[in-house]
C-alpha cells in the first residue's frame, strides 16, 4: 500500500476543533431513516479524510462514512476521536476496523448518552425550572440553559480524549493490525444483530376474530420466533440489494411502499 | 388577531430554530418551558410564557427522542398556544388546550421530515460517486431545510389563519397515508442495516450476528450489554489470532512472546 | 338401545381411524367439529353432530399435543356422546356430559398406546441387528395396533355397554396404576436422550451440551433460540476447523485461500 | 473407504416421492415414549438406505436412523430431504454429520411446526367451523378438510426442498467434510442440552409440611439448579447404559418402574 | 435480680461459644431453639426455654448467613429473654419481647465483628511475609476472639444491668456510624475482589470476566448457572489449547492422538 | 523447576484427617469482609503446605492461599481436597490451576450447601423441634442436634472424595498441565466476573424530588448498566492497588471511609 506514514502527526489541535465544532452542529441535520446520522458523521470527518486521501480512496471513503450510523450526539465525538487517530495512522488499510468500531461503539454510547443527556439532565433541571416557572420566576429556566451550556464545553472534551484512546489503540497492535480489524468487525457485527430487533418496529397488527375467539397474530409470530418480521424485512432487502440494478434509492421507496401497503392492509400497524 | 408582523417573523424563527437547536447545540430550546418563556418575552407577557411552557414541560418530563423515536411536539405547541393566549387575552389553560392538539399534530410533520431527508442523503450519495465535495457538504448541510421547515411553515400557517385551522389539518388528514407513513418510518430503518450488512464482511462473521440478534431478541439483553458481550468475543478471537499468526510463519519463539504479552502474571 | 350393528362397526372404525388420521394425513378427522359431523350422518342426525362436534372443537382450540403431550381426547369423546345423544333422542348438552369424561378417561389410553409401542420399537431394534428387514418393516408398521385399539376398543365397549361403564372405569382404574404411569411417561423421553448421547461424541462436544442445557433451564431460550446459538457456535467452530487444518499440513497458501473464500467483502 | 460414487445421481425423483408418501403417512405410526418418531424416520428413509448400502453397513445405518427423532411431522420432510441428499453423496462418511443435523434441526422445526400448523391453522379454521356449526352449517367444516388437503400437498414440496439444500451443503463443503461434521454434531448436541429440561417431564410432588411450615421441595430443587431432577435421571440412565449387560428395553422398564415407585412415593408426580 | 454469679458465668460461654459453633461445628448451637433449652436448662426451667426458642426459631426458618450478611441474631435474643424471663417470673412472650430488639442489635455487633477480623487478616499477611508460620496460625485463631466476644460482652452487660440498657444502646447509637458501616459492609468485598483480580491473570482473560459479569448481571443466572457456563467455556479452551499445541510442534501425528482421546465414538 | 516427585505419596490419610478437622473448627473462625474465609483456609491446608514447600516458597503458597475466598463451609472440605492432590503432584506449577479451581468453585458450591444446609435441613429439623419444643417437648431438639453430629460425619468424606477426585485430574492431564491451568483459571475468573454484581452490595439511596417529579437514581444507573456502582467501586480498588505504595490494609480504610462518607451524604444505604 502507498500509506504515506511520513509526517507523524498530520491531525492537529485544529483539526480536532473543527472536528469537535462540525460534530456539535451538524451531527444529526440530514438525519434521516435511512442511514439516520450517517451525514452527521460524514461531514464532521469530512476535512481530515481531504487531508489523508486523494482521488479515488476520498471517494471511497467518504463512502465508507456514510454507512448507517446512529448515536447519542453529546457523546459521540468520542468514536469521531478515536476514528479520526486510527485513519490518520493506518489510512485505508483501517476502513474495516472503524466500520466495525463505529457499528460497535454506536449502540452502548447511544444507550448511555441518552439516559443521562436525555432522561436525567432534563428530568431534573427541567421539573425544578418548570416549578419555578410555575410561580412565575424565571431563574430555574437560566439555570438550565446554563447548564446546557456547560454541557456543550463538556463535550468538547470527549473527541481529544477519543483521539488519544484511538492513538493508544493503534500504537498498540498496529502490527497486529489484522487482528484488531478483524475483532472490530467483529463487535460490530455483534452489534448490528441485536440492531435488528431493536431499531426496527414492526408490530403485526392483525387479529383474527371469530366468535370468542380471539388470535393475536404478533404473538403466534413471537411464539415461532421473536422479531421474525424485523428479520424478515431485513433479509429481504438485503436480497434486494444483491441484485444489481438495485439502489438504495429504490429500496427505501420500495419499502415505503411496502409500509404504506401493509398498513392499509392492516397487516402491520 | 392582532401580531404585529415582527412578532410573526420572530416566532416563526424561533419555531425553525427550536428542532435545529434540538438537533446540534442543545442551548434547551427544544424545551417547552424554555421556549415557551422566550414565546411570552416575544408576546410581552414572560409570566404568561413561563406558566404555559412548566405545564408542557411537566407533561414530557423524561420523554426523549431516542433511536429517532417522534414525540408529541409540545414545544411547537407552546409557541403557538402561547401566541393564541396572548392575542386573546386568555389564560394558560386556553393556550394548553391549542398546545396539546398542535404537538399531536406535529408528530407527522416530524416523520416528513426524517423521511425527506432521505432525498438528500441520495443526493450525497451521488456526489461522493462524482468525487464532488462541495455538493456532498451542500446537501447535508441542506438537510437542516426539512427539519427548519417542519416547524417553521405549519407555525407560519396557524399563525397566520388561527386555531381553527390546527382542527381542520387534525381531522382532514388522510390516515391511509398518515398511519401508513408511521408504519414505513418504522421499518425504514432496514434499508441502512441492510446496506451496512452488504457493507461490512458479513458472512465472515455471521455467527456474532446470530449471537447479537439472540442476546437482544431472545434475552432482552439492552445495546451496552450486548456491546460487553460483543467486546469479550473480539477480544477472544483476537487473542486467538495473534495467537494463531506466528504458528503459520513457523515461529515458536514470536508465539510465546505473545503469550508473555498478555499475561500480568509473571513469577 | 337400538344401534344398528353397521352402525356400530362403522363407529368403531372411525375411531380407529381418527387418531391414525391425526398421526398421517391429518385430513382432519382428529377434530371434534370434524369426526362430530361424521358421526351425525351415521346416526342419521348431522345437526346434532355439528353441534355437539362444535361445542367441544371450542373447547380445545389451540391445544395440541406437542411433544408427545396426552391431551383430553374430545375427539373420541364426540363419537361416543353424539351416539349416546341419538339413540335416546338427547340433545347436544347431554352428550357434551358424556363427551368430557370419556375424553380425559381417553388421555389414559393414550399414555398406554405411546408405552405399548415402545415394544415394537425394541423388536425393531433386533430386527435391524438380525439384518431382516422385512421384519424391521412390519414391527414398524405394527405400531398402528396399538394406537387404533386405544380408540377402538374402548369405544366398542362403550357403544355397547353404554354410558354407566365409563363412570365404572373413570372410578374404578386404580390411582397407582395411573398416576404411576403418568410419571412414568413424563420421564420415559431420558432413555432415548440417554441413548443418543450414548450415540453421539459426546465427551467431544461436551462443553456444547452444558451451553445447551443452560440456555433452555438458566435463560429460558426456546428451542429454535437455542439451535441458533447452535449454528452460531457450529459456524465458529467449523471456521476454526477450515482455517487450522491447512496448517497443520503445512501449507500457508491454502489458508489464506480459506480465509478469502469467507468473506465477501474483498477491495 | 468404499464409496462407491460412480453413479452420480442414485437417487431419482421416484425414490423422492417414495420417502415422502412414506412419511406422510408413517411418521409417527410407531411412535413411542423411548425414541418417538426414530421408527417413523427409519421407515421413511429405509428404501434409501437399502439403494446406499448393502450388508453390515446397511444395518449400521438402520441403527443409526433409529435413534431418538421427534419433530413436528408437518415440516419434519425438509430434514428428511437434507438427509438424503448427504447420504447419497457421503454414504457412511456423513453418518455423524446426520445425526447432528437431525438432532439440531428437530427441535426448531417442531416449534415452528406446531406453532403454525398446531396453533394457527387449526384456531383459525377450527373456530370458522365450529360457529358455522353451531347454525347447523356444515360449509365450514367442508372449508377445514379441504385447507388440510392443501395442506398435504404442501407436505409433499418439502423434502425435495430439503434435497436440494442438502445438495447445495455437500457439494459445497464436501471437501471439509471433517469439518462440517463436526459443525454438525456440535448443533445436535447443544440442541439435546437443551432437549433435558424442555422434554423430559419431573417435578417433585413432595411438599414438607409441619405446622404452618411448608416447604416445596421442587423450589428448594430449583434454587440448587433447574431441571436437576432431569439431569440426574439421563446422567443415571445414560451411565446404566455403560454397563455390559444394559439394553434399552431393559432401561425402560427400569425407569418405569422408577416413575410408578415415585410417584406412589410421592416424590415425582 | 438474683441471677447466681455460675448462672452468669455460663450463659456468658454460652452466648461465646454459640457463634463459634456456628462458625465451625455447627451442632446447632446458633439456633433459637436449641439454645433457648439450653438457657432454659441453665436457669432451671427447661419447658419456658423450649417455647422461648421455639417461638424465636419459628421467626427466623430459613433465614440464612449467605454470603457473610448479618442477619438478626434471635439466638443471642433467647438466652437474654430467656434469663430475664426466668428470674422475673415471667412468661414466653415477655421473653420475646426482650428478644427481639436485642436480636436486631446484634446485627451491628455482627457487623463489627466480620470488620474486625481484617485486622488480623492483614496481621497475617505480614506474618506470611516473614515466613512467621506460628504467627501465622495464631492470628488466625485469633480471629475467634471478635467473634466470641461480639457475643459473651453484649450478654455480659445485659445481664448485669438489665432491659433497660437494651433499649439506650439501641436509641443512642449515632446513626451515623451505624448506617455507614452497614453501607461499607455492603462495599467492602470490593477489595478481596480487586486483589483477587491482581493476582489471577486477568489481562489474559478479562473477555471471560466480561462474560461471566454479563451473565450475572444482565441475565441473572445464579453462579452454578455462571459456573456451568465457566465450565463449557474451559473445556472448549481446553480442547483448543491440546489440539493447538502438538501443532506448534510441528508434529501431526500427536494431534489426530489428541483427537482421538477426546472422542469416546469410535467405529 | 526442582519439583520434588520422589516422594510417590506424600500426604496420607492422616494429613487428610488434619486437614479435615482443620476446616471442620477453623473455616470461617477468622471470616472477614476482605477475604472472607481466606484465612480459614489457609490454616486447613497450612500443615500440607509445610510438607510440601520450604522457604520462600512456602512464602508464596502461603500467600496464594490467603486469597479472596468464600464458599459454604459444610461443602467447601471437597474444593480443599481437590486441591491438596493437585499441589501434591504439581507443586508450585500448579500455583494457577488451583486458584482457577478454588475460585471457580467456591460460588456454585456456596449456592448448592447453603440451600441443603442453610434453608432445608434447619427449616426441615427446626420447625419439627418447634413445634414439639412448644409443647414442652424437648426430643425435637435432640433429634436435630443428632442430625446436626450426623452432618458432620457426613463432612469428613467429603475432602477425601475430593482429593481422590483431583488426583484423578492430575493424573488425567498431567502432560497437559499448562491447558489445564488455563482452563481453570478461565473458570475462576468466568466466576469472578459474577461476584461482582453478586457479593458486592452498593445501593444508591439517592432520590431527587421537586414537586410530584421523583427519579430514582439506581433505577436511572441499572438503565445505564446494572451493577454500574460495584464494577466502578471494583475498578477503583484495582487501580489503586497498582500503586507501589498501596497495601491491602489502605484499601480496606479507604473503603471504609468511603462507605461511610456515602452513608451520610446519602448517595448509598
Ligand atoms: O438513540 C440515539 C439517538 O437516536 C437518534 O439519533 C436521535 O433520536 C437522538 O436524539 C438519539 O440520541
Ligand atoms: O412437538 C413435536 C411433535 O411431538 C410429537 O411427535 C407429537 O406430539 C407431534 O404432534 C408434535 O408435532
Ligand atoms: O454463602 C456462602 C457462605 O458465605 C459466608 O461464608 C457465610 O455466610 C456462610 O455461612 C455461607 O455459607
Amino acid at each position: 500500500m502507498a500509506n504515506m506514514k511520513t509526517e507523524a502527526n498530520m491531525i492537529n489541535k485544529r483539526d480536532l476543533m473543527a472536528a469537535n465544532i462540525r460534530w456539535l452542529l451538524c451531527s444529526q441535520i440530514c438525519w434521516n431513516y435511512e442511514r439516520m446520522m450517517s451525514t452527521g458523521y460524514l461531514y464532521s470527518i469530512l476535512p481530515t479524510l481531504q487531508k489523508l486521501y486523494k482521488g479515488n480512496d476520498l471517494k471511497e471513503m467518504m463512502g465508507v462514512h456514510n454507512q448507517f450510523f446512529n448515536t447519542n450526539p453529546m457523546v459521540g465525538g468520542l468514536i469521531l476521536g478515536m476514528d479520526m487517530a486510527i485513519e490518520e495512522r493506518e489510512k485505508k488499510e483501517a476502513k474495516e476496523v472503524i466500520t466495525g468500531l463505529k457499528t460497535g461503539l454506536m449502540g452502548p454510547f447511544a444507550g448511555v448518552g441518552d439516559t443521562i443527556f436525555g432522561v436525567i439532565v432534563p428530568t431534573v433541571f427541567g421539573s425544578i425550572a418548570s416549578y419555578m416557572a410555575l410561580k412565575g420566576n424565571p431563574t430555574g429556566v437560566m439555570m438550565w440553559m446554563l447548564v446546557n451550556l456547560l454541557i456543550i464545553g463538556l463535550r468538547f472534551t470527549l473527541l481529544p480524549l477519543g483521539y488519544k484512546q484511538g492513538a493508544k489503540l493503534v500504537t498498540e497492535f498496529a502490527d497486529r493490525l489484522n487482528a484488531l480489524t478483524d475483532a472490530a468487525v467483529l463487535l460490530g457485527i455483534t452489534v448490528v444483530g441485536a440492531l435488528i430487533p431493536t431499531v426496527v418496529n414492526a408490530k403485526v397488527a392483525y387479529v383474527y376474530k371469530s366468535g370468542e375467539v380471539t388470535l393475536k397474530m404478533q404473538e403466534m409470530i413471537d411464539q415461532i420466533m421473536p422479531s421474525l418480521i424485523p428479520v424478515l424485512l431485513v433479509a429481504l432487502v438485503y436480497g434486494l440489494l444483491g441484485h444489481k440494478k438495485m439502489t438504495s434509492t429504490k429500496a427505501i421507496l420500495f419499502v415505503m411502499v411496502l409500509g404504506i401497503v401493509f398498513y392499509n392492509l392492516k397487516i402491520l400497524g | 388577531m392582532d401580531l404585529a408582523v415582527w412578532q410573526i417573523v420572530l416566532l416563526v424563527l424561533l419555531a425553525f430554530y427550536s428542532i435545529i437547536d434540538s438537533l446540534s447545540l442543545n442551548i434547551g430550546c427544544q424545551y417547552p418551558v424554555i421556549i415557551g418563556t422566550v414565546t411570552g418575552a416575544i408576546m410581552g407577557d414572560v409570566t404568561l410564557g413561563l406558566a404555559i411552557g412548566a405545564t408542557l414541560q411537566l407533561m414530557v418530563l423524561g420523554v426523549g427522542t431516542y433511536g429517532g423515536a417522534s414525540i408529541p411536539d409540545f414545544t411547537t405547541g407552546a409557541i403557538v398556544g402561547t401566541a393564541f393566549a396572548a392575542i386573546s387575552n386568555q389564560n394558560a389553560e386556553f393556550a394548553i388546550g391549542i398546545a396539546v392538539p398542535v404537538g399531536l399534530l406535529m408528530v407527522q410533520l416530524d416523520v416528513l421530515a426524517r423521511f425527506t431527508n432521505t432525498f438528500f442523503l441520495h443526493r450525497v450519495d451521488k456526489n461522493i460517486e462524482m468525487g464532488n465535495i462541495r455538493g456532498v457538504k451542500r446537501n447535508i448541510l441542506l438537510g437542516a431545510l426539512p427539519w427548519g421547515l417542519s416547524r417553521a411553515i405549519p407555525v407560519f400557517i396557524m399563525l397566520i389563519f388561527g386555531k381553527s385551522v390546527v382542527n381542520f389539518i387534525v381531522n382532514e388528514m388522510p390516515d391511509w397515508l398518515m398511519g401508513g407513513l408511521k408504519v414505513a418510518g418504522g421499518i425504514l430503518p432496514v434499508v441502512g442495516i441492510a446496506i451496512l450488512l452488504r457493507y461490512l464482511p458479513t458472512n465472515k462473521f455471521v455467527a456474532y450476528l446470530i449471537i447479537g440478534f439472540v442476546a437482544a431478541a431472545y434475552l432482552n439483553v439492552p445495546m451496552l450489554g450486548v456491546a460487553l458481550i460483543g467486546v469479550a468475543l473480539a477480544i477472544i478471537y483476537f487473542k486467538q489470532s495473534i495467537k494463531a499468526v506466528p504458528v503459520m510463519a513457523g515461529s515458536n519463539i514470536t508465539m510465546d512472546g505473545g503469550e508473555n504479552e498478555d499475561g500480568e502474571y509473571e513469577d
